[in-house]
């Protein structure tokens, strides 16, 4: 494996950079596996490359039915922070972004994390207090957050629409500067490559169709590719997961739903960090080739079809556009839909499940691409050793139904209400 | 966005509509408890069709059963619940 | 390029490139016009700068993006192909520094060895901030144009439309297909991107030229049809909704009447697609040199705009089409060099031009960023002609971009034009004419040198990025497409997507279809994000709700609050008076005589009927069914997970008719919920539950004065507290509860929301009359806190049961109201859980939202969900959660903000702060 | 700008007339005390003091009188007042059905919907309710929190069409 470095392309300009290898291995399935995760997007792969580089298991394979990083890994707006307002998702998301912070130099592969800072709007003084408890909840479990006045945002993003008269004034924000963006292919290959050095197999093109089960244990996968043994079965299909759970007569509590996102065409930088709102419903940042990406609420009813409809990104867009008038002749270059595991408290599901041998990492909402690193982290901890790291032990599948729910937004059991 | 074709006003566009909740979700007040959690908190979430309850919130208010591919989006069966109605 | 490419006739109307006044014809579009002028660098590439011309006629040119207009209207990156000259335009080139010819950013191709595809994946590594140092060079090389740093000054309009047959594209096919439609009685819009029909017969002159379809256009208007010109089919949506968007004005161009574009909603019985096809370039070394064109946009340059784009022409081609330009070139006084056909002879022997067969051109040289010579291995001989003009031409794709959103639509490949031609469709869409067939091509070589070779200008990505990709093993055509941002760029893809396609086929050693496809995502061009928004005002799609009684307060000069949609007075301030010293005057106001306010926003529903109280007691948690004529009482609500949403309070207005009013903030989310139990799972119910919100506008009167202002409104005793009454105030009939949210002997006074200003002004009368003064919403807040008195979105967040609010008490013995079955759970009752508590500060003020801990450094066990004070004698209180509230009072806690740097010192007590027997409520 | 005015009309006597149970004796009643039928969904009946436009499967709006509705309503129905919360606006005017496609769903060009005929929908997140009163005018019924703001952006948008 050639080891990625400034010195490595500037030996490509005598060779026409013909040294580099493949990123990783492209294996037939072997019959049986120690752990067998389903989906090889951005959480099955670091859970792979944390099963075998913290836990010694690479007798491992990532499953994947069409290409890595395909799902919601490529389909997301990139956003890493962990600005939360309860202590089980302080603790998760903060050990997270902590991990993102090594992630490149981890992976020696550039994820591009950048954190040009997260910030959130405040509309009202209502919203200012929000945003300062939400602040004072951070900082008391150790996250840095910022509340910012109305000078120090408007020079901060320049092209806000600080009027007073606007329909949402701008009073102020929070800012957790340690937030930011990542190239979210980049998170994907670099756990591939990673976990692919370590002798895990990734294996594109392997749609899993059903479980093998002796008595209610899972044993194994049945594949377009055969059937696969595994001692231990992941399922990590963020989107699909009521799909999948179901071939093992598991019903979640998940309701699958799409989420848009968009991109406009490239211009010189204008956004400088991550715009968000207390008040209004759209997210804002601009990639590093100059597209401003963004997205806003759900589409709000099932759906497995990746496409939304006109009207959500419309809507996302006008409150864009009052936040920030001068995206208003920019284009709109791409919009993209992702099928979200919507989880009935707003959080993920991590953790063992009543069928034996079998995992569940899913109901990200609309979350789960910042949650990559400490996703995979805690679930190959759960995998390695049958019991729960402490970081998602709150994350259990049975909180629904004992009345422990980690709801966010106080919004209750009905996805298409969040 | 979808054409919905609503039991009492016939095809009208989606945006009139508001998705409430899917059919196996509902839970009856007397419901046992346990049962009641069960339901409220799992759905069968199928990669096709389902029953979906949806009201024509900014049309004639009414509720509607419809059986809909999550896929395709295809609305199979649709039809209004409610208290009985003059045509 | 030098001098001018057009004859005497050089136009009247006035533009401006970069500075230079320049001249075009009406109907020019800027790259004519620039063309015309000579001008033929007009921009630089996204990642290695190169100098870029004009490749293209139409939607898919990659190169020549330019920044049209000043100020607000500014809109960078618009293709000089896709914009039509107008009288003042001001144009700009984009992405160099410090000008067009001489730019330092073009270091970026010296070192475009070190940069290959994905290069950033593979170094600047280290920590975060290092990628940072890094990342500000690339985010500032990187991106177009310069988005406008003003405000946009015009409007968009948003438009529905539904029609029994939508054509897409009025070439001849989408004429005729439009008339066809139209003449058989159907509904028909007819649009069209380009700023006339038919282009391609100005192009390409046949017998039914420009004249047919003018008289056929008439003749479809004739019978009721709708064409729209500068309109782009954008997308195509679930059950045949198709996006439009239409130009008013062009880019930059203030519009008539103040609307720039509009978008429309169509929803079509059903659609045919009559987009065309675009031409491919062909891929060999520096393809992408100022003077290579396609050889379709040379003839439409030449034949529509009378510009010839170059004198000595060297045509490369693997299909008969590029003879036409040839010929076009020909006529027009052009000479053409060399015609290199990829075909073997006898291809093009009988066109009278000099045809090389089996022939690719090799590469280019230039000089001044334009096209010099061209180079072509002819017989294992390198020969080289000098030209100022290459047009190419790879064949023709098919547009498929909108059958393929239809959704479930499938594209069949077709060996002989090496295209997809559409296929099958579930929605009812059908393709015609150019976008439904393709001629047949010959070979496309593999170039020599595929590092050079370009296939995605924009983006700068040639074959030779392909081949480094698929070494790497990004081998699925998403995976290529991501990791050397093929068709990534402005252009969508639109010329290097079948290039792509092919060598990734040719790696894998299959055809091409199995090689796979990308998935063609909307919009079909990029689109305008103020139309998208399509609102006439900046107000974000939602319109603030305005108060009955706005005049009425707008003329007191409240300090307003916002409050979901609505917006309330907060407080009167009079004087030079803050908001906390009017808020306070206002809540003292009403301890010690009287104050009224605004609360017309509360929600309000009107149920009658004999199922009246059963439905209540369904909605409500608390016990209804007893509640005496007259008679009303609190009561809260819960979700089906058992945790309280909403409170309010019940009224009993008659033997089957109640008044339920709950908060404002969840008033939509209670009608819904209220019509939910009632349609859907009580349809046997004889009730009706009306939404009577803004029927009635509310009034509060409170304060020890109260009863008075009350009994001199309405001529007689007022209701006692917790009942409720019909009477008269300024002759209109209003409803009289007496309920009290301040602590004081309050009432409410409901009246139909258009009468509101004069009982408004008898209440106001008498108020100040007996003493009193208005009051807003922050006094309210004083007023509620100290009676300990809950807030939905405040001490109800959602997630607490009845028990932890303390109305344990209140809750409905028996089942079966919603939310029963969820209180049963059991983790609801473990210890450790939220409960709501009161707290006094020793000393200090208690920063509203701060954490409650025990010491610095300790973790969160509560926070303070209101903050206010003792409206009378002072002293910072507050309500709040804590964990195991309710066994911890006298405790002392630190009320901690440290985004603020303010905290104080509390004492946990009970959450009530104020006439804490209710005597104040007793006549 | 097209021939078209828009004007906030005076507040309106407005009741809801809900049936909850027997619908078909209920017609019954309403047919002896004043000769038509309720009128189905997506119309209305003009009688001499009041019309009934019906909007939901048992709801029909009341403008004017409403003496007479109890009785025939009896025990399987009521009567709520809800005038005070909505305003009127007449739209007049060869191009009102022009106008209500500016930010509406739906389809007000349609010849379907003529006089008489009734629509409930949403224009520009608002709901709003439709009376065709003749082919030269249309009458809305908006929430009256959002009045202000419609008739702005019908002024507004009347200034796009031609």
């Amino acid at each position: 494996m050639t080891k990625y470095s400034a010195l490595g392309l500037l030996r490509g300009v005598f060779n026409g950079q013909s040294h580099w290898q493949p990123a990783w291995r492209d294996p037939e399935p072997k019959a049986n596996y120690d752990v067998v995760i389903i989906g090889g997007g951005g959480h099955g792969l670091a859970t792979a490359y944390y099963l075998a580089s913290v836990h010694g298991i690479r007798n491992v394979a990532v499953l994947e039915k069409g290409w890595i990083g395909g799902g919601n890994t490529g389909r997301n707006t990139t956003l890493v922070r962990s600005n939360y307002r309860q202590k089980p998702l302080h603790d998760f998301f903060e050990f997270g972004l902590k991990m993102w912070e090594h992630l490149s130099d981890e992976l020696n592969y550039n994820v591009m994390f950048s954190p040009r800072g997260a910030l959130m709007l405040g509309h009202s003084d209502a919203d200012m207090t929000m945003l300062a408890q939400r602040g004072d909840a951070m900082r008391v479990d150790s996250i840095d957050a910022e509340l910012l006045s109305r000078d120090q945002v408007a020079k901060l993003e320049p092209q806000l629409d600080m009027s007073r008269d606007a329909r949402f004034p701008i009073e102020g924000g929070l800012i957790q500067r340690r937030g930011g963006t990542a190239r979210h292919d980049a998170v994907a290959w670099g756990y591939a490559r990673a976990a692919d050095r370590l002798g895990v197999d990734i294996i594109q093109k392997c749609e899993v169709t059903g479980f093998v089960q002796q008595g209610d244990t899972v044993v194994g996968v049945e594949t377009t590719r055969g059937r696969i043994g595994a001692g231990r079965t992941a399922i990590c299909v963020a989107g699909h997961s009521g799909h999948v759970a179901a071939m093992a007569g598991l019903t979640l509590p998940v309701e699958s739903q799409t989420l848009q996102a968009l991109v406009t065409e490239g211009v010189k930088p204008m956004i400088n960090g991550v715009i968000m709102s207390q008040s209004l419903h759209c997210y804002i940042s601009q990639s590093d080739k100059g597209g401003i990406v963004m997205g806003g609420d759900p589409d709000n009813w099932p759906s497995y079809a990746q496409r939304g409809q006109p009207m959500v990104t419309e809507g996302a867009i006008a409150q864009a556009i009052a936040l920030v008038p001068a995206l208003s002749r920019l284009r709109m270059l791409r919009t993209w839909g992702g099928v979200t595991d919507m989880s009935f408290d707003g959080s993920p599901i991590i953790g063992t499940t009543p069928v034996p041998n079998l995992y569940l990492n899913g109901g990200w909402c609309y979350g789960g691409f910042k949650a990559t690193p400490a996703s995979g982290w805690t679930y190959a901890h759960t995998l390695a050793t049958s019991t729960p790291h402490p970081l998602n032990a709150p994350f259990d599948l049975d909180r629904f139904r004992r009345g422990d729910t980690i709801d966010e937004n106080g919004v209750g059991p009905m996805p298409n209400h969040r | 966005m979808m054409l919905i074709t609503c039991s009492h006003c016939g095809p009208r566009a989606q945006t009139e509509f508001t998705y409430e909740r899917t059919v196996d979700s509902v839970v009856q007040p007397d419901a046992d408890p346990a049962q009641a959690m069960e339901q409220l908190f799992t759905r069968a979430n199928p990669r096709g069709l389902d029953d979906e309850l949806w009201r024509h919130t900014f049309g004639c208010r009414a509720w509607l059963v419809m059986t809909r591919h999550r896929v395709t989006h295809q609305i199979e069966a649709i039809r209004a619940v409610g208290p009985e109605a003059l045509p | 390029m030098s001098g001018p490419r057009r004859g005497d006739d050089c136009g009247s109307i006035r533009f401006t490139f970069d500075g230079k006044e320049l001249l075009a014809r009406p109907g020019d579009t800027l790259a004519a016009a620039l063309l015309a002028n000579g001008i033929g660098l007009v921009a630089r590439s996204f990642k290695y700068h190169r100098p870029r011309g004009i490749m293209a006629a139409g939607v898919e040119e990659p190169n020549a993006l330019v920044t049209v207009g000043t100020g607000g209207r500014s809109e960078p990156n618009t293709r000089a192909t896709d914009v039509f000259v107008y009288d003042g335009m001001v144009a700009r080139s984009q992405n160099r520094w410090p000008n067009l010819a001489f730019d330092v950013g073009s270091v970026l191709g010296l070192a475009a060895k070190t940069l290959p595809a994905g290069f950033y994946y593979k170094t600047f590594f280290g920590s975060a901030k290092r990628w940072m140092f890094y990342e500000w060079f690339i985010r500032r090389a990187a991106g177009l144009g310069d988005a406008p740093s003003e405000a946009d000054p015009d409007r968009f309009s948003q438009r529905a439309a539904f029609c029994d047959v939508l054509v897409v594209g009025a070439g001849p096919a989408g004429l005729a297909a439009a008339l066809a439609a139209a003449e058989a009685g159907e509904s028909v819009i007819l649009v069209e991107q380009d700023s006339l029909l038919t282009p391609s017969l100005v192009r390409d002159p046949q017998e039914l030229g420009p004249a047919w379809a003018q008289a056929t256009a008439v003749r479809i208007r004739a019978l009721g049809g709708r064409i729209l010109l500068r309109t782009t089919a954008t997308g195509y949506w679930d059950d045949n909704l198709i996006t439009l968007s239409e130009r008013l004005a062009e880019p930059g161009e203030q519009p008539p009447n103040g609307t720039a574009q509009r978008l429309w909603h169509v929803r079509a019985k059903r659609v045919v697609l009559a987009t065309g096809a675009l031409e491919r370039p062909l891929a060999f070394a520096h393809n992408d040199r100022p003077g290579v064109m396609l050889s379709h946009a040379v003839r439409t340059y030449v034949r529509r705009f009378g510009v010839v784009p170059g004198q000595r022409v060297v045509i490369a081609t693997n299909n008969d089409d590029a003879y036409l330009t040839a010929i076009a070139l020909r006529d027009a006084g052009a000479e053409v060099v060399a015609v290199l056909d990829t075909r073997p002879a006898p291809a093009g022997a009988s066109s009278g031009f000099p045809v090389h067969n089996d022939t690719m051109p090799l590469a280019t040289k230039g000089a001044r960023h334009h096209l010099r010579e061209v180079s072509a291995r002819v017989d294992g001989k390198i020969v080289r002609w000098q030209a100022d003009l290459l047009a190419m031409s790879g064949g023709f794709t098919p547009v498929v971009h909108l059958h393929m959103q239809a959704g479930g639509a499938a594209l069949n490949w077709d060996e002989a034009s090496q295209s997809f031609l559409p296929g099958a469709a579930r929605q009812s869409v059908t393709s015609i004419g150019a976008a439904a067939a393709a001629d047949p091509v010959g070979p496309t070589p593999s170039p020599e040198n595929p590092g050079k070779a370009f296939i995605d200008f924009q983006n700068d990505v040639s074959l030779g990025d392909v081949d480094l990709a698929w070494a790497e093993g990004y081998r699925s055509v998403e995976h290529l497409k991501r990791y050397t941002t093929l068709g990534m760029a402005t252009d969508q893809g639109k010329t290097s997507n079948m290039a792509a396609l092919g060598r990734l086929a040719e790696k894998q050693g299959v055809a091409i279809p199995e090689a796979g496809l990308t998935t063609f995502r909307p919009p079909y061009t990029p689109v305008t994000m103020g139309l998208l928004a399509g609102r006439t005002e900046r107000d974000a799609g939602a319109h603030l709700r305005r108060l009955a009684l706005y005049e009425v307060h707008q003329a007191k000069v409240p300090i307003w609050q916002p409050l979901g949609y609505w917006k309330r007075p907060r407080a009167y301030p009079q004087g030079t008076e803050t908001l906390a010293q009017a808020a306070l005057r206002e809540a003292r106001g009403v301890r010690q005589a009287v104050g009224m306010t605004d609360v017309s926003t509360l929600a309000k529903f009107e149920v009658s009927g004999p199922h009246a109280a059963a439905l209540l007691e369904l909605i409500c948690a608390t016990t209804v069914a007893k509640l005496a004529v007259g008679r009303g009482r609190y009561t809260f609500m819960l979700r089906e997970d058992g945790l309280v949403f909403d409170d309010g309070t019940v009224w009993r207005l008659g033997e089957d008719r109640y008044l339920l009013t709950s908060s404002t903030g969840g008033a939509d989310r209670m009608a819904t919920h209220i019509s939910y139990v009632r349609q859907f799972l009580c349809p046997q119910f004889k009730v009706s539950a009306v939404n009577v919100q803004e029927h009635y506008a509310g009034i509060a009167v409170a304060g020890p004065q109260a009863k008075a202002v009350l009994a001199a409104l309405i001529g007689d005793e007022p209701p006692r507290h917790m009942s409720t009454t019909s009477a008269t105030i300024a002759g209109l009939p209003v409803i009289v509860l007496a309920a009290s949210y301040s602590g004081e002997r309050a009432f409410e006074i409901y009246v139909e929301a258009s009468q509101a200003e004069p009982v408004w002004a008898a209440c106001e009368a008498e108020v100040i009359a007996q003493g009193g003064c208005l009051y807003g919403m922050e006094a309210m807040e004083f007023l509620r806190i100290e009676k300990g008195h809950l807030v939905v979105g405040g001490e109800i967040d959602g997630r607490l049961t009845p028990h932890e609010l303390a109305l344990g008490g209140m809750l409905n013995k028996a089942d079966g109201f919603v939310g029963a079955a969820g209180l049963t759970r059991p983790a609801l009752t473990q210890p450790g859980r939220k409960q709501l508590v009161g707290l006094e500060a020793l000393a200090g003020t208690i920063p509203e939202g701060a954490m409650l801990i025990t010491a610095p450094g300790q973790p969160a066990e509560g926070h303070v969900t209101a903050s206010g004070l003792r409206v009378l004698d002072g002293g910072s209180i507050a309500l709040g959660q804590l964990n195991d509230g309710f066994a911890r009072r006298g405790e002392l806690l630190l009320a901690s903000s440290t985004t603020r740097g303010q905290s104080a010192r509390v004492r946990v007590v009970a959450p009530h702060f104020y006439d804490i027997g209710g005597e104040r409520y007793r006549d | 700008m097209t021939d078209l005015s828009i004007t906030q009309l005076p507040a309106a006597r407005l009741n809801v007339l809900e049936i909850w149970s027997n619908p078909l004796a209920v017609l019954d009643r309403f047919k002896k005390a004043f000769g038509p039928p309720l009128p189905p969904l997506g119309s209305s009946l003009q009688l001499l003091d009041r019309q009934l436009i019906r909007y939901e499967p048992t709801v029909w709006l009341v403008e004017g009188e409403t003496t007479g509705l109890a009785e025939v309503l009896g025990s399987d129905g009521s009567l709520t007042a809800i005038g005070g919360g909505i305003v009127r606006v007449r739209l007049s005017g060869a191009g009102w059905r022009s106008l209500l496609m500016e930010g509406g769903v739906f389809d007000a060009e349609s010849e379907t919907f003529a006089a008489g005929c009734s629509a409930a929908t949403v224009i520009d997140h608002v709901n709003v309710r439709l009376l065709v009163e003749s082919d030269d005018a249309c009458l809305a019924y908006v929430p009256l929190s959002y009045a202000h703001d419609m008739i702005h952006f019908w002024t507004v948008a009347a200034q796009s069409l031609v």
